[in-house]
């Protein structure tokens, strides 16, 4: 690593290539490294090569530009916030098939150098958290959120673009790693001193703290937006205890991002004075310590576990309802129990650091408050049951992520539970069994609730359903391969293997790192199922359109309108009178979709490049920022004041859709509508499915 | 205990669930309610059930918490053992202050008696685990950190390092010899009279990042494959752990020449409970 | 009237206003949130400043770097800027003429700027003395937390600026009118995390 | 509102009446926070700057007088109150005031803990 600066490039030069190093050193297994880290560069650059190359093929950029890149609607920004994550996702579960297998083989060495393991946990880490996790959840709730409360939009359409563009920005830079490396070792968590330039002076620090400040950026912006929103824009009659419950997580979970996400923005901006001005926050010497670094990394970190598991506890409650075709039990104790969670959850974040040698009474009190936020989740799972209880359960991929999500979770919370009990933790932290513990929740918790809720509303994005077959063998890959490869890791654990080690001695360990080994290929076996069934689905869209915009007779008001939604959501916003609003409608006879008296021009956000040119700005700033490129820095951050200032002064902001323009488009749906066959549940997964249920009752008895 | 108080809560969600699927799933005609959505008693048992168990572990919790605390003395009628144990990139150094003696990745204690360890790092954050033995502990740059442990029967156990800090991380591991007081006594005997001395030389070699097999390499090239990672100092400065922890040069001037002058038994005073 | 003031809480425009008023029930609210976030992270530099107290290092304190005459001065200018903005809400809020409302738009910006210029004079004497970032963690947390405090006046500066040119430019419309509102209520807030530096750093440091 | 949708000539003339009086109300509010500030900084400036009281004390006083003119801020120049139909910032307000006591209470709890057993130097 050079430190000399350049004043154009700054700290880059030749060793930031993937490749060099063993260039300089060709040992056969810097040699392998240097193939599989140059594999990755290459397919970041292949990838967006490719995908230049075919928007100009078939003459997509204005395309691109004008109806995506450059619009406010939260259904678009919804959807482009899950394509990072699925891209992100993607890159994410390869890094982990590669761990799995240097461990698998790890007996006394393996293939991949300790280096190019520990970059390889931290960008797991830190993409799953931030660049997958955190869009996945923040596109479900832009997508659906606003359409579950009656309104047309977010309370700041621009500054969904913007939130937009810094998460892109931050994946951008995660993903530009990879050309020019290195990455961060320092786990995603980041602890100095070890992240402190007199350990690490490389670039790879820098890189995980500007991701994930840009990162942070876009959460803070995106939860007050969502929390407004929310507060702000809620359909007439839409009062609080009318909430869809799916609702009510995306509001816990914005107040959550709204205070838990300065705690991190403090530590990495702290950290970042450290290594750029040579401040002494974290340092060693000078009157620095690192326990403060802990302290307020988990005083964010603890809320950000239940800001990505509460989406998903929403989601599940509107499947277990929907697909039991019944009213979600104890609406009122979930509705406590979320806000417990959230509130509870800003008071436990010790316990990931009981082992740092504070006394025993504070351990044991932020160990007991720990089991305290076990009651309303514990809650939560028998309300999802008695839900079922009496019902009649239709088993759609939804379902079955929901219903091996309910078996799996329980068997983390109790994990969990023996974490929180400080003595035992002192046997167990840092190790393997820490790793299962959270991966246990965040996959079949996080993950498999994101995949349902894909599954079940990709039909209300896209006008058509995903295809069950394939749908149903990535969901069965997913529960297995979690099992295969994460079970063995709480028997490691117990045996105390430490977690990040890149190697290890002890032969009792390899029949259980052989086992997770080949749970990570299952695991990679159903991302590629999931690709086949969104390249099924996309080729038989035909058969599975569902233009009457209901395929799973919803409770919500999500399905009320048609699929794909006008990008005005509602031609008339509708009064509410009850919870489950739309499946209240469709029980009252009086007609699911009526016709309203008269229409009203719309207005609706003009699109706008704000988001475009802050994502911008803010990429070249922070890869700047990492390779001490201050002429880049000065003028992206001159350009986002100018672009700030400017945006201003514009008075072009909204544009008007006319009644008459509304009438004829919701006309045209109202007659396609009428020519729907009703299907009753016995057919919703056939091709007859054409979005319109048959009576409620009716359909779901038969 | 815990397992089995939070299995009242886990168990019947494993085996109500497949139950609930299989008789209530569509086609099968059971008892169909569409608008239950409440009822007192379950309500009152899905809350209160958690809720008293949680009070039980809380106690369970507490009582195991507060008495297995680490820097906890551990009662016993002998006196404890004192080490110190200082983290380096990539090695463990263990001082033995009352026996005037020191090792690389080599942790040999008596068993029966109670060992009471001053942690410390020379380097970034680290996590000191004898699996065997309890409890792992944080050590931390200008930090002492305390752990007390009592070995109860005599082997060999592995000791590791939990707390990644770089390439040699998985590398960092030590051996806990756990023998009888007279071997102890021999060991240390055997240390102080042939060891080498842990002087400036020695002690820059440590800070440097490497392995402990590197690290012999370094400074006992003649001992470097024969036994690899088996340093023992029978010399060391007095204040070496608290000039560590301090920042501080240590005393050299306190090494003593190679050959030890014969010296009582090493059973720790009264001082030995407190820090320097 | 009470019935638009439920809907309105706060500082408002007043009903008057009618489509800004409306508008600004949003914005408002988002600024409230957005404002309450960014306490939380000056909290935790509080705190974090608090714990680093112990941590001088041997390198000056706060005894030895601190003016409490400087840091009175500073408080004046900052507790004298929010009454002049308070005015300038109510001319805002009551059409008074523009002129007056640009008035006093322009003593707050003044006031503002004297603030920035008093505080970057203090830290200047404060570097020449040799209490500088890299010299202690104390020195550390005390350079993170009042400086940050500066950005947020200086970047209000910049702000009330726009708004000043948008007053020229548009005149005094919808956009303008709940930029005005945002802007009171950040100032009005950065007063209050003076409080806290004031009395946290400054008086507590020196008693 | 609907009074206002409403206006004749009359209605008219009374609004300007009642207009011109809340703004004096309201300048006499925005006086009384100036003033009450003013006396709130002077206090423990004062004190710190001339008196001669014991540290404990002065602390307190700085503590009293420094939450004191929050609440005058929150109340004259922010027109947060109590009243009834002012509760969504009231209660936005207090929920941040609720983390920011976990959050700033337990750091210092947490960090002077670990202080107090590792590294005593660090204690003020």
């Amino acid at each position: 690593m050079n430190h000399e600066s350049h004043w154009v490039l700054g700290r880059l030069d030749w060793s930031a290539l993937p490749f060099w190093d063993a260039l300089q050193h060709p040992t056969t297994m810097n040699i392998v490294n240097a193939i599989i880290a140059s594999g990755a560069g290459a397919m970041v650059i292949l990838g967006g090569l490719i995908a230049a190359a075919a928007l100009t093929w078939t003459k997509r950029w204005r395309w691109l530009w004008s109806e995506w890149l450059t619009s406010p609607d939260h259904k678009k920004i919804g959807i482009m916030f899950i394509v990072i994550a699925l891209v992100m996702l993607a890159r994410a579960v390869i890094e982990a098939v590669f761990m799995r297998l240097q461990q698998a083989v790890g007996l006394d060495g393996g293939f991949l150098t300790a280096e190019h393991f520990g970059q390889l946990f931290t960008t797991h880490g830190t993409i799953m958290v931030f660049f997958m996790a955190m869009p996945f959840l923040t596109g479900i709730i832009n997508y659906v959120m606003p359409l579950q409360i009656g309104t047309r939009d977010l309370s700041f359409p621009v500054m969904n673009t913007i939130s937009l563009g810094l998460t892109a920005a931050g994946a951008a830079l995660v993903m530009v790693s990879l050309v020019l490396a290195p990455f961060s070792t320092g786990g995603w968590s980041g602890y100095p001193s070890f992240t402190e330039s007199a350990a690490n002076p490389g670039a790879g620090v820098d890189y995980w703290i500007w991701a994930v400040t840009l990162s942070t950026l876009s959460s803070t912006l995106t939860g007050i937006n969502f929390a407004v929103t929310i507060y702000k824009k809620r359909a007439p009659g839409m009062t609080w205890f009318r909430l869809p419950l799916f609702t009510w997580t995306a509001l816990c979970t914005s107040i959550l991002m709204i205070f838990g996400m300065p705690p991190l923005t403090v530590a990495t901006a702290l950290l970042a004075l450290d290594r750029y001005l040579d401040f002494h926050f974290f340092t060693a010497d000078l009157g620095g310590n690192m326990m403060n670094y802990i302290n307020l990394f988990w005083a964010f970190g603890h809320p950000e576990v239940y800001i990505l598991i509460l989406p998903a506890f929403g989601i599940f409650s509107e499947i277990f309802s929907t697909f039991s075709g019944k009213t979600l039990y104890g609406y009122t104790a979930l509705v406590i129990a979320t806000l417990a969670i959230a509130v509870l959850s800003f008071t436990v974040w010790l316990h990931h650091f009981f082992t740092m040698g504070q006394s025993a009474h504070i351990n044991a009190i932020f160990g007991i408050a720990t089991m305290l936020i076990g009651v309303p989740t514990g809650v939560k799972i028998y309300d999802w049951m008695l839900t079922m209880f009496r019902g009649r359960i239709r088993f759609s991929v939804p379902m079955i992520y929901a219903i091996g999500f309910i078996m799996l979770f329980v068997l983390g919370g109790l994990t969990g539970v023996i974490l929180a009990v400080p003595s035992v933790d002192y046997q167990i932290h840092n190790s393997l069994f820490l790793v299962a513990h959270f991966h246990n929740m965040l996959i079949p918790g996080l993950l498999f609730g994101m995949l349902a809720g894909t599954n079940l509303w990709f039909p209300k994005a896209f006008g058509f359903r995903l295809e069950e077959r394939w749908g149903r063998r990535a969901a069965y890959c997913w529960i297995v391969g979690f099992m295969m490869a994460f079970f063995p890791l709480y028997a490691l654990g117990v045996l105390g293997m430490p977690r990040r080690s890149a190697a290890f001695f002890e032969p009792t360990y390899l029949p259980w790192t052989l086992i997770a080994g080949i749970g990570a290929i299952v695991i990679l076996v159903a991302m590629l199922f999931l690709l086949l069934q969104l390249w099924v689905s996309v080729r038989d869209r035909e058969l599975n359109r569902v233009p009457g915009g209901d395929p799973w007779d919803g409770r919500s008001l999500e399905w009320s309108v048609s699929s794909p939604p006008p990008e005005y959501n509602f031609p008339v916003i509708p009064e509410i009178h009850g919870r489950d609003a739309y499946m209240r409608q469709k029980e009252s006879g009086g007609g699911a979709h009526p016709r309203p008296d008269d229409y009203t021009d719309i207005t609706m956000p003009a699109n706008t490049a704000m988001g475009a040119i802050i994502g911008m700005t803010g990429f070249l700033m922070a890869f700047g920022l990492t390779w001490y490129e201050w002429w880049l820095v000065m003028a992206a951050g001159g350009a986002t004041l100018v672009a700030l200032v400017a945006r201003g002064f514009t008075r072009q902001r909204t544009r008007t859709i006319t009644a008459a323009e509304v009438h004829r488009q919701h006309d045209t749906w109202l007659r396609e509508l009428a020519s729907l066959r009703p299907v009753t549940r016995a057919e919703e997964q056939s091709s007859a499915n054409r979005g319109l249920p048959a009576s409620p009752v009716e359909g779901a008895v038969q | 205990m815990i397992i089995g108080l939070t299995l009242i809560v886990v168990l019947p969600v494993l085996v109500l669930t497949p139950l609930i699927l299989a008789r209530y799933r569509y086609g099968r005609n059971s008892e169909y309610r569409p608008h239950w959505a409440f009822s007192k008693i379950a309500d009152t048992a899905i809350w209160g059930v958690p809720f008293l168990v949680v009070i039980a572990l809380a106690i369970v919790a507490w009582r195991g918490t507060v008495s297995l605390d680490p820097y906890k003395p551990i009662d016993s009628n002998k006196a404890p053992l004192r080490v110190q144990v200082v983290g380096f990139d990539w090695k463990w150094l263990f001082i033995y202050p009352d026996q005037g003696v020191a090792t690389v990745n080599d942790l040999v204690i008596p068993t029966h008696r109670p060992i009471s360890l001053q942690l410390t790092s020379a380097s970034v954050m680290q996590g000191f685990f004898v699996p065997a033995l309890g409890s792992q502990v944080d050590v931390m740059n200008r930090m002492v950190t305390r752990l007390h442990l009592e070995a109860d029967q005599e082997g060999e156990f592995p000791g590791k390092n939990m707390q990644y800090n770089g390439k040699g991380f998985h590398l960092q591991r030590f051996a806990t010899h756990a023998v009888d007081d007279e071997a102890f006594q021999r060991f240390a005997d055997r240390t102080r009279r042939s060891g080498n001395a842990l002087d400036a030389h020695v002690l820059d070699a440590l800070n440097e990042k490497s392995t402990a097999a590197q690290l012999t390499q370094e400074i006992e090239p003649q001992n470097a494959v024969s036994k690899p990672a088996a340093l023992r100092f029978g010399s060391v400065p007095h204040d070496l752990f608290q000039a560590i922890a301090d920042h501080e040069t240590p005393d050299w001037s306190s090494l003593t020449s190679k050959v030890p002058v014969s010296s009582g038994p090493a059973t720790p005073d009264d001082r030995g409970e407190k820090q320097p | 009237m009470n019935s638009t003031s439920t809907r309105h809480p706060g500082l408002n425009l007043g009903h008057a206003h009618g489509e800004a008023h409306e508008a600004s029930e949003e914005l408002v609210f988002g600024f409230w949130v957005f404002m309450m976030s960014d306490l939380i992270i000056f909290g935790l530099l509080f705190a974090t400043y608090i714990t680093m107290l112990g941590g001088t290092a041997g390198g000056p304190g706060p005894h030895e770097l601190f003016e409490l005459k400087s840091a009175f001065i500073e408080t004046m200018l900052l507790l004298i800027s929010s009454f002049t903005f308070g005015m300038a809400s109510l001319a805002l809020k009551y059409r008074s003429d523009r002129k007056v409302l640009v008035g006093w738009l322009v003593v707050t910006l003044l006031l503002g700027l004297g603030f920035i210029a008093h505080e970057l004079y203090d830290f200047h004497k404060m570097f020449s003395e040799g209490g500088v970032p890299s010299r202690s963690g104390f020195l550390s947390a005390f350079f993170a937390l009042v400086p940050l405090h500066g950005l947020h006046v200086t970047g209000a500066c910049i702000w009330l600026v726009a708004l000043l040119g948008q007053i020229a430019v548009h005149g005094l419309d919808t956009p303008t009118k709940t930029g005005l509102m945002r802007l009171a209520i950040l100032w009005h807030f950065l007063d209050v995390v003076w409080i806290g530096i004031f009395s946290i750093v400054y008086l507590g440091g020196i008693a | 509102m609907n009074q206002h949708t409403v206006s004749s000539r009359s209605t008219h003339r009374s609004d300007a009446d009642e207009t011109a009086h809340t703004k004096r109300a309201e300048q006499r509010t925005y006086l009384w926070g100036f003033g009450l500030a003013l006396i709130l900084t002077l206090i423990p400036f004062g004190l710190v700057a001339f008196g001669s009281l014991s540290a404990g004390t002065i602390y307190i006083v700085i503590g009293a007088c420094a939450i004191l003119q929050v609440v005058v801020h929150f109340r004259f120049f922010l027109h947060i109150t109590l009243a009834r139909n002012k509760r969504e910032d009231l209660q936005l307000i207090l929920f941040t005031v609720l983390i920011l006591t976990i959050m700033v209470g337990g750091t210092l709890w947490i960090l002077f803990n670990l202080y107090y057993r590792m590294m005593p130097d660090m204690l003020p």
